[in-house]
């Protein structure tokens, strides 16, 4: 047989490509192989046509940021892993708040450093989850400094230069002075020394 | 869609200034005006409104807007009417309206007219229902037109790929300094409700320096003395703190203090690690 | 200068290109220019780059199923008209039809905006059912844009840039022209001439 390219033949194939590539650009889904045959009503494309012109798309897409693959439920145009990351920079979503539980265990952890989640809980008066710390944990603005010799020898907390640098501090004293004391709380400021004088209900820490 | 007359087959214009029906054009009327019942309804439906259903009369028979013969359609129309007042009451008002508008309009034209001063434009009692009939012709017109536009969804269909692996950037939760006061005044309101632990405000540096110390010692390969926690910048009054925050370390048995013999400096590590390890 | 074109600089253009067409392909509507420069994040592109990154985009769908347009709002990637048939035929449901009375009245809004229900019932002849008015508040395609100081503050209707870009559009200056008042009526105008150019008031001037 003739081994040359028959024009004609390659325009046809480049023209059901395009319809192919126009259903799945709009799809935004996998649509399966037979419904891609189905497209060229009244005559559906035989396997060896579809094959071919889904080849064609595949062929044209090597030089754009776009890829045809096969999933699950049939074929699908998408974004090149590549270039997803710009797609999400376009869609930037609306920063996240921090809960009161995190914000509370973050406020205490700063202006009462070196502290326990006993101690944590002991003041908020609920327990503390792991989920909290670790949000916090994972943020890089808080960290371990070691450990309370007591029973359970229970996590000591602190906050990180990290902490300081994201919320523009050069140090911790540049954190806003507590509000004067209330009318609940009339007690002058204690002494340094009377800090140990808390009551760190060791019963409350559990062991993580 | 009723159908528009075709263009170009407008009867002449005639002279204004005659206020009268003119029997040739009614000679030429078509006589199919009359609709079966049933199938009124349906053509109601395609109607717009009055000004739609009188363009529609006007349309079919090729006549000029602006040369209403009002006579012969104030009778087709108010045929209409009658047909649709014994079937859809509810729609009627404004086609009554109209009706009545162009009932006024016949009567005026057949009065007859005063005559007309040589510099006076004579006004011509169609003059408005022209201006309407011509003002929404346009926007008939123009909502065809936007009809044709190609459009989204029905004509256009925008890209809409997968991107996988979809990573959204979700920046971080940002927070100020003063919102972590207000959690902290907060909590101090909050706590004094509940629990008979009081919270109190602190010298920072002490527990700063607490916390530098501890995070100090555990990054240490072994004890560290005092003078290793503080640098000479910070003055006596860096000393101080440091040896406060040590203090207070040692007391919470957070630190352990080892004196190897009787001169040396204090050796400071993490509590519970074995000083000799 | 030199003639020559640079490969860096033209692989440097196609890669943005991609970049582009990878936002633009999953986007799905129409993304500000300003928008698509600040994809190239820490370093925005200049005019000159996104527009030279634009054309490569442009010609790379040269051959595609796809184009670029830019519509009110910003560019878009979309399937070229000639290939809609095929995507409609994957979309199981048929596009919204709208009614004369619907259309109409976006076509007194579009040209004559802005305007009120009582304005749009004057010129149709018929009342506005608020049905009608919901239906393109719905599409997003009009919105009320204020209030007429007349006794009951009447709203005042505008279109969107929604129904712009929905309507391939870029600007209400690219609305095809109002039709002429006589358009079925080749008669020569009679003396009531004078009276049909009252029916194009200014306001009828959709460029604004």
């Amino acid at each position: 047989m003739d081994e040359r390219p028959d024009p004609w033949a390659e325009d046809l194939r480049a023209e059901r490509g395009r319809i192919l590539e126009a259903a799945l650009s709009a799809a935004g889904e996998p649509i399966p192989a037979a419904r891609l045959a189905s497209l060229f009503a009244p005559e559906p494309l035989s396997a060896a046509e579809l094959s071919a012109a889904l080849t064609w798309l595949m062929e044209s897409c090597a030089q754009r940021a776009l890829e045809l693959v096969e999933v699950a439920g049939g074929w699908r145009l998408q974004v090149r892993a590549r270039y997803a990351p710009y797609v999400a920079r376009l869609q930037p979503e609306r920063p996240a708040r921090y809960s009161r539980a995190v914000m509370e265990t973050l406020a205490l952890i700063a202006y009462r450093q070196p502290i326990t989640r006993g101690e944590i809980e002991a003041v908020r008066g609920v327990a503390v989850s792991t989920g909290i710390l670790r949000t916090l944990l994972e943020r890089g603005w808080i960290q371990q400094i070691g450990h309370l010799e007591r029973p359970g020898r229970p996590a000591l907390y602190g906050t990180t230069p990290t902490f300081l640098a994201d919320l523009n501090l050069r140090a911790l004293a540049d954190l806003p002075p507590l509000p004067e004391a209330s009318e609940n709380d009339p007690a002058p400021m204690p002494p340094i020394t009377e800090i140990a004088d808390e009551t760190v209900p060791s019963a409350a820490d559990p062991a993580r | 869609m009723i159908e528009s007359a075709a263009p170009g087959t407008a009867v002449l214009p005639a002279p204004l200034v005659h206020a009268r029906v003119r029997g040739e054009l009614l000679t030429r009327l078509p006589q199919d005006l009359y609709i079966p019942p049933d199938a009124l309804e349906v053509v109601l439906e395609s109607f717009e409104g009055p000004l739609d259903l009188l363009l529609y009369l006007i349309r079919r028979q090729n006549l000029d807007i602006l040369d209403i013969p009002v006579a012969e359609i104030t009778r087709q129309y108010m045929g209409y009417i009658d047909l649709l007042q014994s079937l859809r009451l509810e729609l009627a008002a404004e086609y009554l309206l109209m009706a009545a508008w162009l009932a006024e309009i016949k009567s005026r034209l057949l009065l007859p007219r005063p005559p007309v001063q040589a510099d006076e434009e004579a006004e011509d009692p169609r003059a408005e229902l022209v201006r309407r009939l011509q003002e929404y012709a346009r926007i008939r017109s123009a909502a065809d037109q936007l009809d044709a536009l190609p459009r989204l969804e029905r004509d256009l269909f925008p890209m809409a790929v997968a991107v996988p692996e979809w990573v959204p950037e979700r920046p971080p939760p940002q927070v100020a300094a003063r919102d972590l006061a207000l959690a902290f005044a907060a909590l101090i309101q909050r706590s004094a409700l509940f629990t008979h632990h009081t919270i109190r405000g602190e010298v920072l540096s002490i527990r700063e320096r607490m916390s530098a110390v501890l995070a100090r010692l555990d990054g240490a390969a072994g004890p560290l003395t005092l003078d290793a926690l503080w640098t000479r910048q910070e003055g006596r009054l860096g000393l101080v703190v440091t040896f406060l925050a040590v203090l207070e370390l040692i007391r919470e048995q957070r630190v352990t203090a080892h004196q190897p013999d009787p001169a040396a400096p204090f050796r400071l590590q993490l509590a519970g690690i074995d000083p000799d390890g």
